[in-house]
């Protein structure tokens, strides 16, 4: 398993050389792989058909939980046959439609890592490694959505679709966090066959809301719906493959994994039926509204999507059966489509729906399958769609209180929704006249075509044999509802209420497509500014301010003001100081002033008069004297309180400072007034407030001391074990001489600097 | 930058070897008394200072023979390589050790590798001071 | 206890002129700043540490230890160290106001706000 | 006594003081910049191999017993960190052999980078509350030459801003070293330790912790403290800017872990709250400054504020997963955004600007170089499996552990919006097409030839393989931050290894 994930890596990372080595083949070389992986599956569906699940586990950082455990049951073996198979025709289709590209081989490399990285995802088994996967997908899916890289919508929605998923992500994961610390497992299979419910525990209500922000914002509900149709701006087979069958439903695959431990409550139902069906019905409005083929197929996967996250809230028995196969019917007819609608493009060169017609002579193929696809789609027997409708519409019947209204009633506006857009994307581009094309239109070849053939061919036959469907389908319901949900699935159902919604929907929808291009311009326009417009808008609302706040609060905070820097420095020093002392208490003062000579008076009096003269005078002269008066008066208070050495090393550190000074300055011009007296009364006050701050921290320490210094050892060891006499010298030279030597190196390093910078002048030396 | 007056030229060439000699009893004095190689380091580095401010850069680096620069490396060696040859017995960096030499017509000699640390701070310094100073001095002309 | 209180208010002091100094426009004052700063932390480690009249802390020839009490010597091999060590900082700091001086052509900060936004 | 603790100081030391002493050779300096790196780097793996079997070691300097004379000590921080430096240094002086002109060579690059990295490596080791002060003295007047080298007005400009405020930082934690021996009479780490609980008077002492911590915060760019790193840091040559984003907030980062789990632990509910809402602001201010920028280095200086956050984070969190998470955080963010400076000096060989608005196809042209930007910035960013992904769980989970959900919140909003700048850069320096049309020239004049290709884009390399290796191969990493969590609040053993009667 392990093995079988890596080695898709491995190939995407050799597909350029693939690539370069099979040329115009090698799409279908490529798609080996996922074939290989397709046949690798199946062999699991007997075990999982009989109600068995396969665990396998490597280690990987047992440190924090993590390891490359995998899960197969029904809905993982249900996904990954998905993905592999679509894969393969995906990747053959890709080696044809983008022939020629000059990025096929990093176009390879991307589409088979994120093959990868979504099988990683729907496999695994710890919530940490499912949690890897799913963000790979996400930038995978980026680097896909921005293929054509150097058009700027291109780039928009691929940092749309970016932002919204891994933003979800990271709820995701702080959601995935709190599940393994509620639960105390941190394996997918662990956590499921739990004893204790979750349900009651604290940390339930966060989890879940945090989880389903993951999977609402991956899986396109409402609101956040909005980035899928813009990531059509990606090539088609993308778009057929992560942003309708595989990537989009990760968010539905994990709802339907936690349903049994999370699912049952109020608070599931409710937030799934509704946003589900509200997505449904969304996603189905938004898609007769749109004119382009992508953009319609894209809304109606949105509600595809929003159909399986009703179900999955609903959880029962007919839910998760339905659920199961909607998920299967909708992958089939909506990756043919998307492929088939690939095909026109690549045929006619047109886009708009409205601008085709008439195709059916010059494609017939691709017309023959998209009208099976459509079918399907529609949810018309004998497809397989109409096998998944019937039973999406049973649920929603039987769905909970309030729930069992609502629901069927959007459920039913959806189906008709939905039955116009398969008329409009499977009938309108084939038949009545045909237009002007950019291109003589012209059918596809084989390799675009063989994917549509087989998936809209399944289509067809799961409908009219269920039977072959069967087993993989109910192991997928078992694991969405936790049990067997005991079920057959039958094309015929007799005749019951779903079958009469369906004859409705029908024959609504298909007065509606005949009414498309007016209905389109009329009330169709009404729910756009709540379906669309408005989240999109917050989207760029969101932005735009995070752009502009960001700015605002750089420009607040880093001024380039030197003196705003200092004062905030000098403040918050103070401001915590204080804040310590009020919170904690500590702030003891008591000292006298009696044990204190009159020289000493005056030399701190001198000191102190000259440091006012150097703040307030404006003749740099004088400030440059005084400054020699405050060292000097310094190095007198070291000489009367017994540190000689301390003395004359600042006299002499104080003549050259101010050597240097005069040396430097005096080609300056004189002080400027810059300031106006509001200013300086400000500056003077938080100065005060600097000083006295200080002052009493100092104070509050002078009579403190908690043990004897140290430096009784040194006193006592100086001469007898370090042969010196001047104690401080032998400090300096011995017991501490790692000190000096760092002092050294940074008078060195000065030297070095102040060097540099005179004479190493980088500009003068280009001119 | 102008030359010094002759008086002051031909006091600072007698004051210049007096002031040098001064500034070495001051760093060898410095274990027992104020003094060391910091402040000896600052004593001779002034005794350069005041040579070039009598006479001029040029002159100033012609009687120093060797860049600052290069002083100031030899210092930070001296310093750094002085805490060695403890690591070399197998004892902690800067572990100090004595050895008394006997010199001829001077007697006995106490060498240490303090000592020796102390004459890489007083290269250092001297090599610190007349970077900054010469450097500036130069930029000036 | 001496004149630690004493040397506390001219401590004081010294932050809150150095505080305002460095508030000014003026590179000069900012750099008159920082030197005033660094003689009040001096200053402040001094105090802390106690002080002590006219016992310097040196042995007499001939002795093994000081005669009586002397001033703690830690703290002086401290200040010792830092004194040159902001002698350093404070040469480059002076040659960088010089050499801004240069570049930019005034003695104003605020001349001096390219680099941030 | 143990050799490797102090080898990682005197190697840096000794190969500085020699370069500096034939300052006329430029050959014995970039030889110097490399061997002497390369030294550090393999001393660095020696002590952490060391520390890693036989746990706290000590070298008492000069051979005075502790706490009298001054002690360097490693355990797994210290030591985890040491390595990290002669990681980067090594690195960067291999970069450096093409980046860097000769004049700049010819000024001191490659003694000032050794002596640099002996301030860092002096400040990790210490286990002396002073001597830390003149360790980081010695890296700040190390980088301040490097900073000015060249001597441009940006340069100029910039560090003005940085000494100034890095200055005044000194400063404080000067008084507060002294503060600190006024009460309890010793400078030793341990030896404060062991005596920090005996104190009576807890506000007085939490005060003096406070201004330690002030002035490390500065040091570390923490909010509102961090001015001078956006000011500053993208103003020198990329390779300089690199160590510094390398090594130096590190240091204040590493000097808070050190001070707030060893020492000053005794009123958590003042220290730690303030590190907490510190680290919150922190990382948002600095992200969404990032956010508002458009210059390639503006934008990766933003984000160092913004990730210092992270780290305090860990230590605010105080429990063994959230120190094992800063520790690694650190080393994920010097390998990463270091890469990422290297890169911008690599786009600059190309196109000759950092402008974003200028800048474009290199996803073209420099395919090599997009996809190692593209590991660098989505681990920055914390996309699995790189290494930003391991260090982003391990706080999340550190902190959703202990219920601090708040700051959590903060972390991952504050990760979206790292994305969004990395994106931003890769959206319009790499995907956008070149805005000069795409006849112009790939590469710009200065593009080096085929052998400085190789010392340009081999570190980049290394440090992308770094960053991948740490997210696939956590496990090693994991244990060894697990442990060095553990050992960090095991305070007693610290005291014993460096006090003990063992010790001398």
């Amino acid at each position: 398993m392990l093995f079988a994930i890596l080695s898709i890596f491995v190939v995407a990372a050799l597909a350029p050389v693939v690539h370069r080595a099979t040329g115009r083949h090698s799409g279908w070389v490529l798609a080996l792989l996922p074939a290989a992986l397709f046949v690798y599956f199946a062999s699991f569906v007997p075990t999982v058909a009989a109600g068995e699940t396969v665990r396998l586990a490597w280690q990987w950082m047992p440190g924090l939980d993590v390891q490359f455990s995998f899960l197969i049951d029904g809905l993982s073996l249900m996904f990954a046959l998905l993905i592999a198979g679509i894969g393969v025709f995906v990747v053959s289709y890709a080696g044809r439609y983008l022939e020629g590209h000059r990025d096929l081989g990093r176009f390879y490399v991307l589409i088979l890592s994120f093959m990868g990285s979504m099988l990683g995802l729907v496999l695994a088994d710890n919530i940490i490694l499912m949690f890897i996967f799913w963000e790979l997908t996400s930038i995978t899916s980026y680097l896909l959505i921005g293929f054509n890289h150097e058009q700027l919508k291109a780039r928009k929605a691929a940092l749309q679709g970016l932002i919204v998923t891994v933003g979800g992500g990271l709820a995701l994961l702080a959601g995935l966090v709190l599940l393994g610390v509620a639960s105390g497992s941190w394996e997918l299979s662990e956590i499921l066959a739990g004893e204790d419910s979750l349900h009651e525990h604290a940390l339930y209500l966060p989890l879940v809301i945090l989880i389903l922000l993951g999977t609402f914002t991956k899986s396109a509900q409402f609101p956040f719906h909005f980035w899928l149709p813009n990531a059509m701006a990606a090539p088609t087979p993308v778009s057929a493959y992560l942003h309708s069958a595989t990537m989009v439903k990760a968010g539905v695959y994990l709802m339907a994994r936690l349903n049994p431990e999370l699912g049952g409550t109020e608070l599931w139902t409710w937030t799934l039926g509704l946003f589900g069906a509200v997505t449904m019905f969304t996603g189905a409005w938004m898609a007769i509204q749109s004119t382009e083929i992508k953009k319609l197929l894209a809304y109606s996967t949105v509600m595809a999507l929003g159909t399986l996250t009703m179900l999955i809230g609903i959880d029962s028995p007919y839910a998760a059966m339905a659920g199961a196969t909607f998920l299967l019917a909708h992958s089939l007819y909506k990756g043919a489509l998307f492929m088939l609608a690939g095909s026109i493009d690549h045929g006619t060169g047109e886009k708009e729906v409205p601008n085709m017609g008439g195709l059916r002579r010059a494609m017939p193929l691709t017309a023959a399958f998209s009208v099976i696809a459509a079918l399907s789609l529609a949810g018309l027997p004998p497809l397989f769609g109409f096998v998944g409708k019937e039973l999406m519409l049973e649920a929603a019947l039987g769905a909970p209180d309030a729930l069992g209204v609502v629901l069927p009633l959007l459920a039913v506006a959806s189906a008709i929704l939905v039955v116009a857009v398969a008329a409009i994307v499977g009938l309108r581009p084939f038949f009545g006249a045909r237009p002007e094309y950019a291109r003589t239109p012209h059918e596809s070849p084989g390799a675009m075509l063989a994917g549509p053939a087989v998936l809209a061919t399944l289509g067809l036959i799961f409908g009219i044999f269920p039977a072959l469907a069967q087993p993989l389908v109910v192991a997928t319901a078992t694991s969405i509802h936790g049990a067997d949900p005991e079920m057959q699935l039958k094309l015929w159902h007799g005749i019951n209420l779903p079958l009469g919604l369906s004859l409705l929907s029908l024959a609504a929808g298909l007065v509606i497509y005949r009414f498309w291009d007016s209905v389109r311009a009329g009330i169709g326009r009404v729910m756009a500014p709540a379906f669309r417009v408005a989240p999109e808008r917050g989207y760029d609302r969101f932005m735009d301010g995070l752009v502009w706040f960001s700015a605002f609060q750089t420009r607040v905070l880093q001024n380039g003001y030197l003196r705003t820097y200092v004062m905030v420095t000098m403040l918050t020093t103070v401001a915590l100081v204080l804040a310590t002392f009020a919170t904690l208490g500590g702030l003891e003062i008591t000292v006298s002033f009696a044990d204190i000579l009159v020289h000493e008076w005056v030399i701190a009096a001198l000191v102190a008069l000259a440091a006012l003269f150097v703040a307030t005078t404006n003749s740099r002269l004088a400030a440059v004297a005084s400054l020699g008066i405050i060292g000097f008066g310094v190095s007198l208070i070291y000489v009367f309180f017994s540190a000689p050495d301390l003395g004359i090393t600042q006299v002499l550190v104080e003549t050259l400072t101010v050597i240097l000074l005069v040396l430097v300055l005096f080609r300056l011009p004189g002080f400027l007034k810059f300031s106006n007296p509001l200013t300086r009364v400000r500056d003077v006050i938080a100065s005060l407030v600097v000083g006295v701050t200080m002052t009493a921290v100092l104070m509050a320490t002078l009579g403190v001391q908690y043990f004897p210094a140290i430096s009784e050892y040194h006193i006592a060891e100086s001469e007898p074990s370090a042969y010196g006499r001047n104690i401080v010298n032998v400090i300096l030279v011995d017991f501490r001489a790692l000190d000096t030597l760092g002092e050294l190196f940074v008078l060195a390093l000065a030297a070095v600097g102040v060097y540099a910078m005179i004479k190493f002048r980088a500009e003068d030396r280009k001119s | 930058m102008m030359a010094g007056s002759l008086i002051l030229q031909t006091g600072t060439r007698l004051l210049l070897p007096l002031l040098l000699l001064f500034s070495v009893f001051l760093l060898l004095r410095g274990h027992d008394e104020p003094g060391g190689g910091f402040i000896a380091g600052l004593v001779a580095a002034m005794a350069f200072a005041l040579y070039m401010f009598a006479f001029d850069v040029y002159k100033a680096r012609a009687i120093l023979r060797i860049d600052p620069r290069n002083m100031l490396g030899i210092g930070l060696l001296l310093a750094t390589v002085s805490g060695v040859p403890a690591l070399l017995q197998g004892r902690a960096y800067l572990t100090s050790l004595w050895w008394d030499v006997e010199v001829p017509l001077f007697g006995e000699l106490k060498l240490s590798t303090p000592l020796v640390f102390d004459i890489g701070v007083y290269l250092v310094v001297i090599g610190t001071v007349l970077t900054i100073v010469l450097a500036l001095a130069e930029a000036e002309e | 206890m001496t004149a630690e209180p004493l040397l506390a208010i001219l401590v004081g002091v010294l932050f809150a002129t150095a505080t305002y100094l460095m508030l000014r426009r003026s590179l000069v004052k900012l750099v008159i700043g920082l030197i005033l700063l660094s003689n009040a932390a001096n200053l402040l480690i001094f105090a802390t540490s106690g002080l002590t009249r006219g016992a310097p802390p040196l042995i007499p020839e001939g002795m093994l230890t000081p005669e009586g009490p002397v001033a703690d010597p830690l703290p002086q091999a401290l200040i010792l160290t830092a004194i040159v060590i902001s002698f350093g900082v404070l040469a480059f700091a002076v040659v960088l106001i010089h050499r801004a001086y240069e570049v930019v052509g005034a003695d104003d900060l605020d001349e001096m706000k390219d680099t941030d936004t | 006594m143990r050799i490797e603790v102090a080898l990682p100081v005197i190697i840096p030391l000794f190969f500085g003081a020699l370069a500096l002493a034939v300052w006329q050779w430029r050959g014995v300096q970039r030889a110097v910049g490399v061997l002497g790196s390369a030294a550090l780097t393999a001393s660095g793996i020696w002590l952490l191999v060391a520390v890693w079997n036989d746990g706290v070691l000590a070298m008492h300097m000069g051979s005075w017993q502790a706490p009298f004379g001054i002690v360097l000590a490693a355990d797994l921080l210290s030591a985890t960190m040491v390595l990290l430096t002669g990681v980067m240094g090594l690195i960067v002086a291999l970069y450096s052999l093409v980046s860097m002109t000769p004049d700049h060579e010819r000024f001191g690059y490659h003694p000032l980078l050794q002596l640099l990295l002996a301030g860092v490596a002096g400040a990790f080791l210490t286990g002396d509350i002073f001597n830390l002060y003149v360790w980081i003295e010695v890296l700040l007047v190390a980088s301040f030459a490097l900073l000015i080298l060249g001597g441009e007005r940006a340069q100029m400009e910039g560090a003005i801003k940085y000494v100034t405020l890095n200055l005044i930082s000194s400063l404080i934690l000067l008084a507060a070293v002294g503060l600190t021996y006024g009460m309890f009479g010793t400078l030793n780490m341990a030896d404060l330790a062991a005596k920090m609980g005996e104190a009576e008077n807890t506000g007085l002492v939490t005060v003096v912790g406070v201004l330690f911590m002030v002035a490390f915060a500065i040091k570390a760019a923490a909010f509102p403290l961090f001015f001078w790193l956006p000011a500053s840091y993208h103003t020198p040559p990329v390779a300089i800017s690199a160590i510094f984003a390398a090594l130096l907030t590190k240091v204040g980062v590493y000097a808070l872990i050190r001070f707030f789990t060893l020492m000053f632990t005794e009123a958590p509910e003042v220290t730690q709250t303030i590190l907490l809402w510190g680290s919150g602001f922190t990382m948002l201010v600095g992200v969404l400054g990032a956010a508002a920028q458009f210059e390639f280095r503006r934008i990766l200086a933003f984000h160092s504020v913004s990730q210092i956050g992270y780290i305090i984070m860990g230590l605010a969190l105080h429990t063994p997963l959230a120190l094992a998470g800063s520790l690694l955080f650190i080393i994920h963010h010097s390998v990463v955004k270091t890469n990422l400076f290297l890169i911008s000096g690599i786009s600059y060989f190309a196109r000759g600007t950092h402008e974003l608005k200028d800048l474009g196809g290199l996803y073209r042209t420099h395919p090599g170089l997009s996809v190692l930007f593209l590991i660098s910035a989505l681990s920055l960013a914390g996309l699995p499996p790189l290494s930003g992904f391991l260090v982003k769980l391990m706080l999340v989970r550190a902190g959703l552990e202990i219920e601090a959900y708040w700051i959590v919140g903060i972390a991952l909003l504050t990760g979206l919006l790292t994305f969004y700048s990395m994106v931003k850069i890769w959206a319009e320096a790499f995907w956008k097409a070149d805005p000069r049309g795409e006849e112009a020239p790939a590469n710009g004049a200065a593009w080096p030839g085929r052998g400085g290709l190789w010392l340009l884009y081999g570190p980049v390399a290394a440090l992308a393989a770094l960053a991948v290796l740490m997210g696939v191969a956590a496990e090693p990493f994991l244990q060894l931050s697990i442990a060095a969590g553990e050992q960090m609040l095991d305070v007693d053993a610290y005291v014993e290894a460096i006090l003990g009667a063992d010790a001398r």
